[in-house]
């Protein structure tokens, strides 16, 4: 069926390197692939979530992509007042008819991430730098931490986040700046989980010749031979697969959890990193992955009750 | 010990880097309120100026490029400024807000238009970029006690901007109590009507004082998105500009005690990065926050005259006339 | 004469400066109309004049610091285009100005260099101006530390900096205005000393001054101004003081007040003891004793800047009492106390201020907000009912206030929303007088009461003092037109230099022996 | 300044207005190097901000904020004062709007809580200005560096608050928790809808009226009490008060608390209003846009409302265009911001002259 799809991008804005971006990405795929056109708004003000979503549907947009858990509250009372319109939210659930939350097991990749920083460190400690501190920022800390631990139970696992404001997205220069002092506390491998900041970090890790991961999309290509996977986070397949089955009127509301078992995270293997992945590294994680797929491996999440055994 | 004094260096060394452009812009902001020009509008400048000096590098591949244009572009907001403060008798602190707004909307508004990338500048190769120096024979000295350390870790390895924006120091001091400029500009700044009855425009010498003040932020810019960075992001300048009207203000106008406030301010925000989440014996862990605002709350304190007092240029901000 | 022998015929021949037909306006102001001035070489010439008169205008047109509207100014008989202070420099002009042209902080060097720098660097310049300074101060007899900072220097060795950056410039016409005005009488005398060098060395010096003693006891020539024009040009040693008071100060209409004898009751306001010192230090007012009693008038005479402004200021709460006390209607201020102007109007003390731009009014207000200066609090200008309560003023009734005030004084035009900017002069100070009068103020306090005020409206404004005071006022007036504190007050004191240098009754007061006792100073006194 | 006059109209309209296309002018010039067509861009900005009631709404509740930014900054003009500080002022009010909100919400609705919050947020906004009044008025600090200080210790401390204190165990982003539903101001398309009258919805809320109360209060204050006589007073001539026996230090303190009080009440709108909780920023750039409106205004309430208008417009209307035209992004609004606050506050006398001139010419014209 035709399809008149909008997207609604929040605050960081469709190039955050991050969620915004993979949503970005996904739908310009869809649109390049059958050349459906989308309406597009990066939200600027908190109010102008709700005034956003409305208007996509107003104007009669459907699907609508509705991006980042900050939209909850506006995809909700919209979702009610449009009952016909379909409406994905990534990244946070919404209990309504005709509302398809996307969201994410990201403990589950970070995880394995974990585990390839620890067997990859040569001085027994590892770090991490999230963006904005958050919980579900947390979360990415402490799946990470867990796989450090679960590869080598003696390692160190150090932690910063750049801010407490939305700006911790976007300050490469304090992301370079902690990946330093990270190094200098004697970490060799650094995960990064915190947007256009993550740029400074895996510049940082490069100058200083250690390792980085990547986070949300692919970034292994950024610093060959520095970068030593990516912790990839499938919102562009959400996003494209949203719009997919809406023209295909296979669309479906309700809650998609994608975690390792429907790839919807996973790590990144490709020609840029492969030099880097031994392959007991390489067999080590994947074995992980399927106890944690099979359910014999279980990764707590930090959202679940707020706190971080592995990290205490 | 050797641990201890490597974390210290690393710790100094984060400090230089990251009171570079605050060094900058503090020196900057001596040339322009010395003459009598509040400059409020640092931070616009040397965003402007990042964007310029990204920008260019990436279309050209030419880092130097990319210098020249930073301080082209923010020399000409200081001409603005100039335009509207000196020419328009306007209000200063007025004028160097609508810069910093202007700046903060424009950077991204043509970055979107010309690079299609959310405000962003596409990322800049190494040859792009301003790479680390190392000086002579920092290598050779490397494992000498202490001295080499500091030589080859701390001293050497930044890039030539970060030289640049300790030389300045020395050079704006020069340049101030030291050349004929300087001295006019000097007494401008406390006593435009002495200036102009010694047969000296009050015009044109606060005009080239507020393009030094150009080129001092665009060296900024340029070290913020083609050395510090690899590429312009929006906002980058976070809030720089004004840490270092605050040094300036906490070096009581001078360059070498501006210079100081600026590698203290550095040395916090380095601090800061190092002791996040970190148990300090009897503190407890210090909020980011609180170090993230020390920078401001010390200034209040210095101008609320608790510690040492900061008596500005006695003619900053008013507008010179000669009628009366 | 002192002229030094003439070297070159056809230069000395020709006038050092002059000066024809200088016409200047500074919006509806005449600062100067069609002056004229000739001054030789080195030859010291005063020029004289009320405030206001446009000797500074005259001096800063001659400095090139204003362009004239009209005239010429031709130097050593060349006719010279002066734009600025540049071009005035380049033909030899220097210029002391009444507010000193210095920058605080900077070395005494600094600010002789400043401007005339020889070089790009400043050691080369500095270690020029050094020599250079050290070769001048000996010849002139100048010494001062170059390395000394120029803010903490006394004003004294302040104006020696200043006459060192003109002869630095290579001035042979040197511009002094109002030089002694700030100086203590040592430091005049060092001064003129200064100046018989300058003159013998060549030096043309134009000497701006109120004071007659010091006229007469340095100047060859002597200028008169009035009003923005010059009036006459005395050979030094053929006039005297007496002539040049009656030239500066004189009226051509005399004017009368009609009043009965004054009938003096009780003290009102008593002066004890009261010495006051500003802020840079310097000693405005040295133990002044002063009453004044209930239906008397008493006049304070003297040159401006003598100390009526600090003591006005003083005795109207405004400044704070520093050493001494005062009893102003049997309530006893001293340093102690913290009174502002507001308890000092609840105390009985009215004040009109000698400066209604600077102080007794607000340009910007409607004549009617002016009308209410310092009793906004009163509750005649309240709303009734709850407004009042919550501490609304009642608009109609301000304007109905302004409106009595206008019919009174008869302000023209009687419009109490006009701007009060846009008043002539003689009705803004009618209706600030009225608003200081309307209260009936025990102590009114009047800084000069017809400044800028035409003649019909001076008879008037007297009075109107003369009235209040046959109700049982005591009236201080502080005035620089002698021809007013003798007509309208009963008692005159004269102030210089801070203190009350003479007291008579005014029936006993002619000009002469005033404008002599204004005079006075301790220089004077050193002197003979 | 010049000593020749114009006629008011000219002062407080016409310069004003020329100073206004000026600056759209310039961002025409920038909206053409974009590539797009500056009159239909300022078409879709005039539809969007005033075209249908979701877009009046939102341009009225933006508007709502700048009334009371705009008033801060006026008030503390008339004193002599430049308080750039309203940001930070408006940003510790709503901390105390929400302190107050949270702490009663579960006994109070609205309209008992509203005075309560409005006290509050005044108080906390006040004591956000009193220090740099304080530190200007007795140790001479220069405010407008204190202010703009206390705008990032402001920003700090907010950070701290809402991270630490604030924020709902398991939320993701920095905010307190909801207000209850009852404690709420309510929304306008609410008050419409109980009169029976459909509506879209949009922020705007009942404190539009709170602004339009501020801008009588202001008025009262200024022009018809012996305080604002006062400040105004000191605003034109500090001697003449310190003459007229006016503690210019005290007013100086009182003024910048009233200003600050005044800027808090963005915290009305956007936290008990808009947000219906305490969020990270909410201020948004306020504080400094209602410099650019005091400015317009010439600090007049019925300026400052229309100067409000004009910049709701120009927020609601950019939102819009970057909502048509996609190359057009939020930045080019703040663009025009940056224009207007350059054209009508530094460059503000530029015209002046030339319009003198002019006006010489054509009243000598008339005299012959
Ligand atoms: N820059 C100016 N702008 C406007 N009016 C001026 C200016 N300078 C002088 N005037 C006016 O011109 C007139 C002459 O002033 P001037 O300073 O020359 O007087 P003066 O004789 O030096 O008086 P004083 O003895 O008080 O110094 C006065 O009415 C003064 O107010
Ligand atoms: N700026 C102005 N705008 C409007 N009217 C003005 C302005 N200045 C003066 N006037 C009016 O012009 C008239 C003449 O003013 P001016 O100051 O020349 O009077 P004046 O002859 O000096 O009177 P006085 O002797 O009382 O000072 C007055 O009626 C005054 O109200
Ligand atoms: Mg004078
Ligand atoms: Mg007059």
């Amino acid at each position: 069926a035709d399809i008149k799809p909008a997207v609604v991008f929040d605050m960081g804005g469709k190039f955050d390197q991050s969620f915004n971006q993979g949503v970005f990405e996904g739908v310009e795929r869809f649109k390049s692939e059958t050349g459906t056109k989308y309406r597009e708004f990066e939200v600027t003000n908190p109010s102008q979530r709700e005034q956003a979503v409305r208007k996509m549907a107003q104007r009669g947009a459907n699907p609508i992509i509705s991006v980042g858990f900050a939209q909850a509250a506006a995809v909700e009372k919209v979702a009610s007042e449009f009952p016909d319109t379909q409406i994905t939210l990534i990244d946070a659930v919404v209990d309504q008819p005709n509302v398809q939350s996307v969201v994410f097991k990201e403990h589950e990749g970070s995880f394995l991430v974990g585990m390839l920083a620890a067997l990859k460190s040569q001085t027994k400690t590892v770090s991490f730098i999230g963006g904005m501190d958050i919980p579900l920022i947390r979360k990415f800390n402490c799946g990470y931490a867990q796989g450090a631990k679960y590869a080598m139970d003696d390692i160190t696992v150090i932690s910063n986040m750049t801010g407490s404001t939305p700006t911790a997205w976007n300050d490469p220069s304090k992301g370079a700046e902690l990946a330093r002092s990270q190094f200098d506390r004697g970490s060799d491998v650094v995960f990064a989980a915190a947007g256009g900041t993550g740029i400074g970090v895996y510049q940082a890790a490069k100058d200083a010749g250690k390792y980085a991961i990547g986070v949300d999309s692919n970034q292994n290509h950024l610093h060959p031979g520095t970068m030593l996977t990516s912790m990839t986070k499938q919102v562009d397949v959400a996003a494209y697969s949203s719009l997919k089955s809406a023209a295909d009127d296979t669309w479906k509301p309700g809650v998609q959890v994608l975690g390792l078992a429907e790839n919807g995270v996973s790590w990144a293997l490709d020609e840029h990193n492969k030099s880097l992945i031994t392959p007991e590294m390489k067999e080590a994680v994947e074995k992980a992955k399927q106890a944690i797929i099979n359910g014999d491996l279980v990764v707590h999440d930090y959202m679940s009750d707020n706190s971080c055994p592995a990290l205490d | 010990m050797n641990d201890a004094l490597l974390i210290a260096v690393s710790a100094l060394d984060a400090t230089l880097r990251l009171s570079a452009p605050l060094i900058f812009c503090a020196m900057a902001g001596v040339f322009s309120e010395r003459s009598g020009i509040v400059d409020i509008g640092l931070e616009g400048k040397m965003l402007a100026g990042a964007f310029a000096a990204a920008a260019t590098a990436a279309v050209t591949g030419s880092v130097w490029l990319g210098l020249f244009c930073a301080l082209g572009v923010s020399v000409a907001m200081a001409l603005l400024h100039g335009f509207a403060c000196i020419t328009h008798k306007g209000n200063q602190v007025v004028s160097g807000l609508a810069i910093n707004i202007l700046a903060s909307g424009l950077t991204v508004a043509l970055g979107i238009a010309w690079f299609q990338r959310g405000g962003q500048t596409p990322a800049l190769e190494a040859d792009a970029r301003f790479a680390a120096i190392t000086l002579p024979g920092a290598d050779s000295v490397a494992d000498l006690p202490i001295i080499g350390v500091v030589y080859s870790e701390l001293l050497s390895g930044h890039n030539i901007l970060v030289y640049m924006a300790f030389l300045s120091v020395p050079l704006t001091a020069w340049v101030l109590y030291n050349t004929r400029f300087g001295l006019r500009l000097r007494a401008v700044g406390e006593n435009p009507q002495a200036v102009d009855t010694a047969g000296i425009s009050v015009a044109w010498l606060r005009y080239r004082s507020v393009i030094c003040a150009g080129l001092l932020c665009g060296l900024a810019g340029a070290y913020l998105s083609t050395a510090q960075n690899a590429a312009f992001l929006k906002d980058m300048s976070a809030g720089k500009g004004y840490i270092a009207l605050a040094a300036l203000i906490f070096g009581k106008w001078r360059p070498t005690q501006a210079m100081l406030a600026c590698l203290l301010f550095g040395f916090l925000d380095a601090l800061a990065a190092r002791l996040q989440g970190v148990e300090l014996p009897l503190i407890g862990e210090i909020p980011v926050q609180l170090m993230q605002a020390l920078p401001y709350i010390l200034t209040v304190i210095l101008l609320a005259g608790f510690i040492g007092r900061a008596i500005a240029p006695k003619a900053i901000g008013i507008p010179y006339s000669k009628e009366r | 004469m002192h002229s030094p022998i003439p070297d070159d015929y056809s230069t000395s021949c020709a006038p050092a400066i002059a000066l024809r037909g200088i016409s200047k306006r500074f919006g509806a102001v005449k600062a100067n109309n069609d002056v004229d001035l000739t001054v030789a070489r080195g030859e010291i010439h005063g020029i004289i004049g009320e405030n206001g008169a446009g000797k500074s205008t005259l001096m800063s047109i001659l400095y090139g610091f204003y362009e004239a509207d009209s005239g010429s100014i031709s130097v050593k008989g060349e006719l010279v285009d002066i734009k600025n202070a540049n071009d005035a420099i380049a033909v030899g002009i220097g210029m002391v100005h009444q507010h000193f042209m210095l920058v605080d902080n900077f070395s005494v060097l600094e600010n002789v260099m400043l401007g005339a720098e020889k070089s790009f660097s400043l050691a080369t310049s500095v270690s020029q101006t050094r020599k250079a300074l050290a070769a001048l101060s000996d010849q002139y007899g100048l010494a001062v530390d170059p390395d000394a900072i120029t803010g903490d220097l006394p004003v004294g060795l302040q104006q020696r900096v200043e006459i060192l950056k003109a002869l630095y410039r290579g001035a042979e016409v040197l511009i002094l205005d109002e030089p002694t005005g700030v100086l203590t009488p040592q430091e005049v005398e060092q001064l003129f000393d200064i100046l018989n060098t300058l003159r013998e060395q060549g030096v043309s010096v134009l000497l701006i001054t109120h004071k007659l003693q010091e006229v007469l006891a340095i100047t060859d020539k002597v200028s008169v101004m009035r009003a923005g024009t010059m009036v006459a040009e005395r050979t030094t040693v053929d006039t005297s003081k007496e002539e040049l008071a009656e030239l500066m100060v004189g009226r051509k209409v005399l004017l009368h007040v009609d009043k009965s004898p004054a009938n003096p009751q009780q003290t009102l306001l008593d002066v004890v003891d009261i010495s006051w010192t500003d802020p840079r230090g310097v000693e405005r007012l040295k133990s002044i004793n002063l009453q004044l009693r209930a239906g008397e008038i008493v006049g304070v005479a003297g040159v401006s800047g003598n100390g009526q402004t600090e003591l006005l200021s003083l005795l109207a709460g405004i400044a704070p009492v520093q050493q001494g006390h005062l009893n102003v209607c049997g309530t006893r201020v001293d340093a102690t106390s913290l009174l502002d102007a507001k308890s000092f109007r609840h105390l009985g003390v009215g004040h009109v201020a000698e400066d209604r731009h600077r102080m007794g009014m607000v340009s910007a207000f409607s004549a009617r907000e002016t009308a209410i200066m310092g009793f906004e609090e009163s509750d005649a200008y309240k709303s009734s009912g709850v407004a009042g309560a919550l501490g609304l003023m009642s608009s109609s009734r301000v304007t109905e206030h302004c409106e009595t005030l206008m019919a009174q004084f008869d302000v023209r035009p009687a419009d109490p929303h006009l701007k009060s900017a846009n008043f002539s002069g003689g009705n803004q100070q009618k209706l600030c007088i009225a608003r200081e009068m309307e209260h009936q103020p025990k102590v009114l306090l009047v800084g000069q009461p017809t400044r800028g005020v035409d003649i019909g409206a001076i008879e008037f404004i007297h009075q109107q003092l003369v009235e209040l005071r046959d109700a049982g006022s005591a009236i201080l007036v502080v005035s620089v037109e002698l021809e007013e504190v003798m007509s309208l007050c009963d008692r005159i004191v004269v102030m210089s230099e801070g203190r009350i240098v003479g007291e008579m009754e005014s029936n006993e007061a002619d000009a002469q022996r005033l404008g002599l006792m204004m005079g006075i100073s301790s220089t004077s006194e050193i002197r003979s | 300044m010049s000593q020749k006059t114009l006629p008011v109209w000219v002062d407080i309209a016409l310069i004003p207005l020329i100073n206004v296309l000026l600056a759209f002018v310039v961002a025409a010039g920038v909206i053409v190097l974009i590539g797009e067509n500056p009159l239909e861009a300022v078409n879709i900005m005039l539809m969007g901000a005033f075209g249908y009631d979701e877009g009046i709404g939102y341009t009225l509740y933006y508007t709502t904020n700048f009334i009371f930014t705009g008033l801060a900054v006026a008030i503390a003009f008339h004193a002599g004062l430049f308080n750039i500080g309203g940001e930070g002022q408006a940003y510790i009010g709503g901390l105390g709007v929400g302190v107050m909100c949270l702490a009663l919400d579960a006994w109070l609705p609205w309209y008992l809580l509203l005075p309560l919050a409005i006290f509050s947020g005044a108080l906390f906004g006040a004591l956000w200005a009193y220090i740099p009044g304080y530190l200007q008025a007795y140790r001479g600090s220069h405010i407008v560096i204190t202010t703009i200080m206390f705008n990032f210790i402001a920003s700090a401390l907010m950070v701290y608050l809402l991270v630490n204190v604030l924020i709902q165990p398991g939320a993701m982003s920095p905010e307190s928790r909801r207000i209850a539903d009852n404690a709420t101001l309510p929304f306008m398309h609410e008050v419409f809808g109980a009169m029976g009258m459909d509506i879209a919805s949009s922020p705007l809320n009942v404190s539009l009226f709170l602004a339009l109360i501020c801008c009588v209060f202001v008025w009262l204050f200024i022009w018809h009490t012996r305080w604002g006589y006062a400040i105004r007073m000191i605003g034109f001539n500090e001697q003449a008060a310190i003459y007229s026996g006016i503690n210019t230090r005290r007013m100086v303190v009182l003024t910048m608390c009233i200003s600050g009080g005044l800027a808090a009440m963005v915290g009305i709108n956007e936290v008990m209003g808009a947000q219906e909780r305490v969020v990270l920023d909410f201020v948004a750039g306020a504080g400094f846009t209602g410099i650019a409106v005091a400015l317009m205004g010439r600090n007049h309430p019925v300026g400052i409302i229309v100067a409000s208008l004009l910049f709701g417009a120009l927020f609601q209307g950019g939102a819009e265009l970057s909502f048509e035209i996609s190359t057009i992004t939020r930045d080019l609004v703040v663009v025009i911001q940056g224009l207007v606050i350059l054209f009508c506050g530094a460059l503000a006398y530029m015209v002046r002259p030339t319009l003198e001139r002019i006006f010489a010419r054509v009243s000598v014209e008339k005299e012959l």
